[in-house]
């Protein structure tokens, strides 16, 4: 019996009903490992893992945000064999990293300033909030899942991952990043991959009927799908709304908002340019109020921008 | 990596500004720089014999002269490494001269940006690959579309130069507008006498194919093998058995207005356009042919067959010379002139026809409605041109065949009177001020001012034109017989063609040329190029100087036979590629497609610009000897440097 | 309370297991024992609202809860719709609510399979799990996991994805369903109704008939006598729509609101120094802490307290089963949590039924594109925990410039720790007498939060510090006054 | 040490590179803090190589290519710039970082005063702005 332990970071419950809904076939993985932390799911304490010398698999979910959370992190992974980052958030940080611009103070004020009242009162210890950042910030798994929650696709994948582990004790690479090695729009169904794929302008969500066929950049859509890993089946695609890139990049360690941000604008009215001229192009452009939320809304902790403003206020 | 640094003095021209000894210590630090030394003149034989004695002691692999810069001197080192047996891709040049020593004065400053520069040529010299030229075997064959007086031009020019040219029109004859034209400015010469004979040389020629009657299908491939699908309409007469006789065309019931004179004319259903028509054959009108057969009992040599049915033809050319002329604008869009709704307010073409000798009244100038002799014309210009609510741009022609339609016009009715609404009067050109002089010393009236509207007035048949005099600042009405309209050019070119040939347009259907100074012929989809007013406005003497270079343009594609081109394109790593679409999107030249649900590069096509790999959102598409990662890699060198 | 500022001073506990954590305080004499429910969180959505074009919002909150992801994601549509002032067409209404209810059944169904149904019947075990109960009574077990496999499959099917799925637009739906999806519904239903009886069935014999549960009905340590808040429509149970309705601990309506909007005038909040998350509480009273007087009750036990009937003829009929073995409205013992949930789970299989059926759900405009817009947008739905409220504020150009996020796990956090306080005086008389509370006690202490069914994550959506969500375990930590650890379990 | 300002210059080889050239014929001068990085089109420019100049230690990026609309070598790359530019711009506003460390400027190979006079005039806003604070030690 191998040791399997599933340590949520900063989460939101996403990646455990993901988890969970491996359904019948947790029933086949308990075959090979025995669960000995899933507070989720497993009514054991932290203190039983924690008397573990070692576990064989080590499931991270979420990201990290406070200090604990980053030495429990650290702890448990030291032990581990195999760490699995599972989600965005411990993969790439995901929606909280959307923070990252700012410091917790900033964050905690958004907050406060709401509230009708603030009392004095007993101040019990309370975590201390840190920058936030994705798990793989601060360990280096073997395994990386990325999707919010991980799809099917993913899941499939990983179930494979985790037999396999059990009955040769080896994993395929040094690194496995889960999902097929392509992007979103190989196998879109939208994609009719003739012709040219013309953005006529940029068109928000609120502005447009959403026609349930057409590739939504033709449709002036902002859609990630041309940057994003294929970690699903074209879920969102399906059901008629642009992909958001949940899926992070293609290829580790590259920046799918700079990547998207480049392939949209290029394409932007390819046919137009001399036509409409810079202020033409501005308007369209200036429809995208929001960058960061648009190109990153689930990579911004990865990524150059982010980076940059880091190494920025550092040097201030 | 052995990369080897040259750094050049340019006598003080460098060495100077820039201390080069450090810059070769600081080079000697660079990653990848096993030597570096300094010369004199490096461009000098002893200096390019340094680099050449260097490569071959230090087992080189890589080359950056700091000199000039490449538009200088880079054939002149890349001779020199291949000299010593380097490919020229292996080498860079680091402009420390115009880019540095010449524009500072800080020799401190000036030395460090000297290093950022090589060290940044070192950088990407690290990552650049070997390549061989690009070569592509052509067809040695040109096609021309259109067979006006550019067509003719361009296709003669090749012919001669002995180049085989499929020359298509969509008319039963070649010629062109320039057939309609009586005489042309500023010469006043016939205009078939010129034309006449070049399109019987044409026709004569041995190496030149013509499709009459014939339009353009579809295309496929590229630049060197073109794959062009011609539609070829019936002729109805067997050309080489027509003897020109005319009895068919006596016998013939039908009658319908005549193109050629524009509907101031009758012509029957089976005709010849005009005498001096290319081929030299009738040609049966089976939009309107009522197969009675009457034609065929009379034909002496059985030219005539009415069951003649449509053919597709394929022709396979190198490149392909668009010429597909002009229309004039429609004058329907201009109800204010009462076009078509009064028969005295003609178009310009239609002018012509009314002066010449084979027009429709022999050369006399009368009202079509009532054949009453013409006394006095009102030329309306700028009939649809300069006009944003029709055509923005200005149809360059008008102000001078005006001026030689009330010339003229005058010459042929002593005592007449001709009046000249105009704008202003564009005469740049060759002997083009002096002939609108001669106009008007002539006597023609030109009257700056825009016509307010036209109408008959029934009782008299004149057409009255109501217009206002700028200069007099008044109310002008003239009782004209005849109102001519100066109606502007726009392009006979239309998309089904556009789309074939994958050439831009500008909102006018105009071609776009891929640099409106330095390539002016040429259209961004390679082995394409353009001739005469399906570029833009014109008159002839432009149309066919441009005929003539765009026919140099195809030669120079054509006449060795094959291509060579610099291999430095745009590449695409198949795995990475997942079909996106946006590098076929942003390519100007149409060298991206995808095949397979994958993007290929056509090498030959591509420019090698990198617009495609910059918008790649997976980075599967490279521009060769520029990869991202060459290009991050340089940013990064020449900011490493302090 | 003076010995509060000595505690103050003190950092006792190291070692964060999770967001959920109760602390328990003692003042010496042992006469004044408050219980804490600690949420640690600090995840700022309200500040990564803010800049966002608003249209994106329902996608980026469905990532505050994985459990109710559509919850959030609904009612960030209602708050939407509300901005761009548009009212979606029928077809697009009752999609959302068919997605609404789907909700509900799945999380209601997730608590009572793998937390209540493990903690009644494996009461005094020291490990009550889904695990233990597959050993037990492995049939129950498998039917738990079954009704997941079922519903996640078809909310895969529907909304694309198990959870974060995209649904709503502003004004509407991004797609309309079609008669095959309501056949996959229908399947759907079929197995799940299956399972749900095995489960049913085991809660009627097992649990209702069971010693512990009548003590537990009994206990005042289990009641909390303070105000109930919900929506109706009509005066009937409603989730997605509606007037928010506030009764008081008596069963008397106090309030009606029939604009969400208005719910600023009953609720406020307030930022203690023990929690990151705010603490709401019933604005007329004032905060006062814990006092059943400032607090508010939401979630099935309210939404049953607010409603006068439950639609659906097996659902009616169970609500009134309820109410007499609550002995009538309003119901006030928190351990019939879970039989509320039940109540609510027959009410959602009833309704989505008759959705099956419902052919305005297959026609029509999926989305409206008229309306009026304003700078302020609110909307709420009755997430499975209770009300869920969200309130934009928006610039010129459509983007956030304050998103408010109230949740029912923060709203009920001052009545868990009422109870929690009241069983925590006896825990601390037994650690002052032996050193150690009896299993018993701590039973009911964990059972108390979780008939509560908190969702941490959710309550925590201010916070970014991760932790278990539905709370199976947490820590109990004992202090004196210096702060000194007498026990933690 | 006092701080000096880094700019890298990214200049398509036909307009503003050949403006360089020319510049350097003319012996016009300019600010040397400025390094050229020669690229054979703007459109060849992607928003990753000034982002990575930006975090590398340069304190502004300036791009500079053929005007438009019609004197682009490759018929509209600089369309292509001017847009993938003009987003990194938004991005860095919205990151809290001077969207002016980035410019865009149209020079033709003639206007070699024209880039002598845009270099030194860029070079005092970066001064102005101070530094970006990006460098990698």
């Amino acid at each position: 019996m191998l040791r399997l332990a599933v340590l949520p970071g900063a989460v939101c419950g996403g990646c455990d009903v993901a988890l969970a809904s491996l359904g019948e076939r947790l029933l086949e993985l308990l075959k090979h490992y025995e669960v000995v932390y899933w507070p989720t799911v497993v009514d054991r304490k932290l203190s039983d893992l924690l008397k573990l010398d070692s576990v064989d698999v080590l499931i991270h979910m979420g990201g990290i945000s406070v200090e604990e959370e980053a030495e429990l992190a650290r702890e448990i992974s030291s032990r581990a064999r195999v760490k699995v980052s599972f989600g965005t958030c411990s993969v790439y940080g995901d929606i909280p990293g959307l923070n990252s611009l700012y410091t917790p103070e900033e964050v905690y004020e958004a907050i406060a300033s709401q509230v009708d009242a603030r009392i004095r009162s007993e101040r019990l210890g309370l975590p201390r909030p840190i920058e936030y950042s994705a798990y793989t910030d601060i360990v280096e798994p073997e395994v990386l899942a990325p999707g919010c929650p991980p799809d099917e696709l993913v899941l499939d994948q990983l179930f494979e991952l985790l037999v396999k582990y059990a009955e040769t004790g080896r994993l395929e690479a040094r690194l496995v990043l889960l999902g097929d090695s392509e992007s979103l729009c190989n196998k879109c169904p939208r994609n009719p991959k003739t012709s040219k794929v013309v953005v006529p302008g940029i068109k928000r969500l609120y502005e447009v009927r959403l026609d349930e066929n057409k590739c939504f950049l033709e449709q002036g859509v902002l859609c990630m799908g041309p940057a994003t890993r294929a970690i699903c089946d074209h879920s969102c695609v399906r059901v008629n709304y642009p992909c958001t890139g949940c899926g992070g990049p293609v290829e580790w360690g590259s920046d799918a908002g700079l990547s998207a941000m480049s392939a949209v604008a290029s394409a932007l009215m390819a046919d137009m340019e001399k036509a409409v001229l810079e202020p033409g192009l501005v308007g369209e452009l200036d429809e995208v109020r929001d960058v960061v939320g648009s190109f990153y809304r689930y990579t911004l902790r990865k990524s150059l921008i982010y980076k940059l403003k880091k190494a920025r206020s550092s040097g201030e | 990596m052995r990369i080897g640094v040259f750094v050049c003095h340019c006598g003080v021209n460098i060495a100077g500004v820039v201390n080069v000894k450090r810059v070769v210590e600081e080079a000697r630090k660079l990653p990848g720089v096993v030597h570096a030394e300094d010369y004199t003149y490096m461009c000098s034989e002893p200096g390019q014999e340094l680099i050449v004695r260097a490569i071959r002691e230090h087992g080189l692999d890589g080359v950056v002269v700091a000199a000039c810069t490449p538009s200088l001197h880079y054939e002149t080192f890349a001779r020199a490494v291949e000299r010593a047996g380097l490919s020229r891709y292996r080498l860079e040049m680091a402009s420390i001269r115009e880019l540095d020593s010449w524009v500072h004065l800080d020799k401190e400053l000036a030395t460090e940006k000297a290093v950022r520069i090589i060290a940044g040529a070192v950088a990407k010299l690290a990552g650049s690959r070997v390549y061989e030229p690009i070569r592509l075997e052509v067809t040695r064959r040109a096609m021309v579309i259109g067979g006006g007086i550019a067509g003719i031009t361009a296709a003669l020019t090749l012919a001669k130069m002995g180049i085989p040219v499929v020359l298509v029109e969509k008319a039963p004859t070649i010629g062109g507008k320039m057939a309609m034209l009586h005489e042309t400015f500023p010469t006043l010469d016939c205009a078939q006498c010129i034309l006449t004979p070049l399109m019987a040389e044409v026709a004569r020629h041995p190496l030149v194919k013509i499709y009459t009657l014939a339009e353009v299908e579809g295309v496929e491939g590229y630049v060197g093998n073109f794959k062009v699908k011609i539609r070829v309409k019936p002729r109805g007469v067997r050309v080489e058995d027509c003897r020109l006789c005319g009895f068919c065309e006596r016998v013939c019931p039908v009658e319908v207005p005549s193109e050629f004179n524009r509907g101031l004319s009758k012509r029957k259903a089976i005709y010849i356009p005009f005498a001096q028509a290319v081929p030299a054959a009738y040609v049966v009108d089976f939009e309107h042919c009522t197969r009675c057969g009457r034609c065929l009992k009379v034909c002496p040599t059985k030219a005539i067959n009415l069951d003649q049915r449509e053919e597709l033809v394929e022709e396979v050319v190198g490149a392909v010379i668009v010429a597909t002329g002009y229309e004039l604008y429609p004058p329907e869009k201009l109800p204010e002139y009462q076009y078509g709704a009064e028969d005295d307010v003609v178009d310009s073409l239609q002018f012509e026809r009314i002066l010449d000798v084979q027009g429709p009244t022999r050369g006399e100038i009368r009202r079509p409605s009532d054949k009453k002799p013409v006394k006095r014309v009102v030329f309306i210009q700028c009939a649809g041109s300069r006009d944003v609510s029709h055509l923005p741009y200005c149809s360059k022609i008008c102000c001078m065949y005006t001026a030689k339609h009330a010339m003229l016009f005058l010459e042929r009715v002593p005592g007449g009177e001709a009046y000249v609404f105009y704008i202003d009067v564009r005469a740049g050109g060759k002997g083009f001020e002096e002939f609108i002089k001669r106009a008007q010393e002539h006597g023609v009236v030109y009257i700056k001012g825009r016509v307010a509207r036209v109408y008959k007035d029934r009782a008299t048949g004149d057409v009255v034109v109501e217009g206002y005099d700028l200069l007099d600042n008044r109310e002008i009405v003239i009782r004209a017989d005849l109102v001519v309209l100066a109606l502007g050019m726009v392009s006979a070119l239309d998309k089904k063609l556009t789309e074939a040939l994958k050439i831009p347009t500008d909102p006018y259907m105009f071609v776009s040329e891929v640099h409106p100074k330095l390539r002016p012929v040429e259209t961004p989809a390679a082995g394409v190029l353009v001739a005469g007013t399906t570029q833009g406005p014109k008159d002839i003497p432009e149309s066919i100087a441009q005929a003539a270079s765009a026919a140099a343009k195809a030669a120079e594609l054509l006449i060795r036979g094959y291509i060579e081109r610099d291999p430095l394109v745009a590449e695409v790593d198949r795995d990475k590629c997942n079909g996106c679409r946006v590098c076929v999107t942003v390519c100007p030249y149409g060298a991206v497609e995808i095949v397979e649900g994958k993007a290929r590069v056509n090498e030959v096509v591509c420019e090698g610009c990198g617009a495609c790999a910059a918008s790649c959102p997976v980075g599967a598409i490279q521009l060769r000897n520029y990869t991202e990662s060459q290009a991050l890699e340089v940013v990064k060198a020449v900011l490493r440097v302090k | 309370m003076g010995e509060y500022g000595l505690l103050s001073a003190l950092d006792p506990i190291t070692l964060v297991e999770g967001v959920a954590r109760v602390v328990i305080v003692t003042s010496s004499d042992g006469g004044d024992v408050r219980a804490l429910y600690q949420i640690m969180e600090f995840r700022g959505f309200e500040k990564l609202a803010q800049g966002r074009h608003v249209e994106d919002m329902p996608r980026i909150v469905s990532t505050i809860c994985g459990f109710c992801s559509w919850s959030h994601h609904l009612v960030s549509g209602k708050a939407v719709d509300a901005v761009f002032g548009r009212k979606p067409p029928a077809r697009a209404e009752l999609t959302r609510i068919l997605v609404n209810h789907i909700q509900i059944l799945d999380s209601h169904l997730l608590h009572f399979a793998f937390i209540g149904l493990p903690d009644l019947a494996l009461w005094g075990e020291k490990q009550r799990d889904i695990t233990k109960l597959l050993a037990k009574s492995p049939e129950v077990a498998s039917a738990a996991l079954k009704t997941r496999t079922v519903l996640k499959r078809l909310e895969k099917r529907l909304v694309g994805k198990i959870q974060q799925g995209p649904v709503v637009v502003p004004g509407g739906v991004a797609r309309g369903l079609t008669r095959e999806d309501l056949g996959e519904l229908e399947k759907a239903l079929r197995d799940v109704s299956g399972a749900f009886n095995t489960l049913y069935k085991f809660f009627e014999e097992r649990v209702v008939e069971s010693e512990l549960f009548k003590r537990l009905l009994e206990s005042e340590e289990f009641t909390v006598r303070c105000y109930s808040m919900g929506l109706v429509r009509g005066s009937a149970l409603e989730h997605y729509d509606g007037a928010l309705r506030v009764v008081d601990s008596k069963g008397r309506v106090v309030h009606e609101l029939a604009s969400p909007a208005e719910y600023t005038s009953v609720i406020g909040e307030a930022l203690v120094e023990w929690n990151h998350a705010a603490l709401p509480y019933y604005k007329l009273a004032g905060f006062k802490f814990p006092d059943e007087e400032s607090t508010i009750m939401v979630g099935p036990l309210a939404r049953l307290n607010v409603a006068e009937k439950v639609p659906g003829e097996r659902a009616s009929w169970e609500y009134k089963r309820l109410l007499e073995a609550a002995g009538g409205k309003p119901v006030s013992n928190v351990a019939l949590y879970h039989w509320a949930r039940l109540v609510e789970t027959i009410h959602s299989l009833e309704a989505l039924e008759e959705m099956t059926r419902d052919s305005r759900l297959l026609e029509g405009e999926v989305a409206s594109f008229t309306g009026t817009p304003s700078s302020r947008g609110v909307g709420a739905v009755e997430a499975p925990r209770g009300v869920l409220i969200h309130d934009y504020s928006v610039a010129e150009d459509f983007t956030v410039a304050r998103a408010r996020i109230i949740t029912p796990t923060t709203i009920n956090n001052t009545s868990i720790n009422t109870n929690l306080s009241r069983v925590s005086a006896r825990l601390v008389r037994e650690v002052k007498s032996s050193g150690r509370p009896s299993p018993e006690t701590v039973s009911l202490l964990e059972s108390i939060v979780r008939s509560y069914d908190p969702c941490n994550s959710c309550a925590t959506h201010c916070v970014r510090i991760g932790g278990e969500v539905i709370t199976t375990s947490f820590t109990i930590v004992v202090l004196n006054e210096r702060g000194d650890v007498l026990w933690r379990g | 040490m006092s701080w000096s300002p880094r700019v890298v210059a990214f200049l398509c080889k036909w307009c503003s590179g050949a403006a360089a050239e020319t510049a350097g014929v003319m012996r016009l001068r300019y600010d040397p803090s400025v390094t050229p990085v020669i690229v054979p089109c703007t459109g060849r420019v992607t928003p990753a190589m000034i982002l990575t100049a930006l975090l590398n230690g340069a304190d502004g990026v300036l791009v500079g290519g053929c005007h438009t609309p019609n004197d682009c070598h490759y018929v509209a790359g600089n369309f292509k710039a001017f847009k993938r530019v003009y987003m990194v711009k938004k991005l860095l506003q919205q990151a809290g970082i001077e969207p002016e460390r980035v410019r865009i400027e149209w020079i033709s190979a003639t206007e070699a005063p024209k880039l002598a006079r845009v270099v030194s005039e860029f070079v005092e806003e970066i001064r102005r702005l101070g530094p970006l604070g990006g460098r990698r030690a």
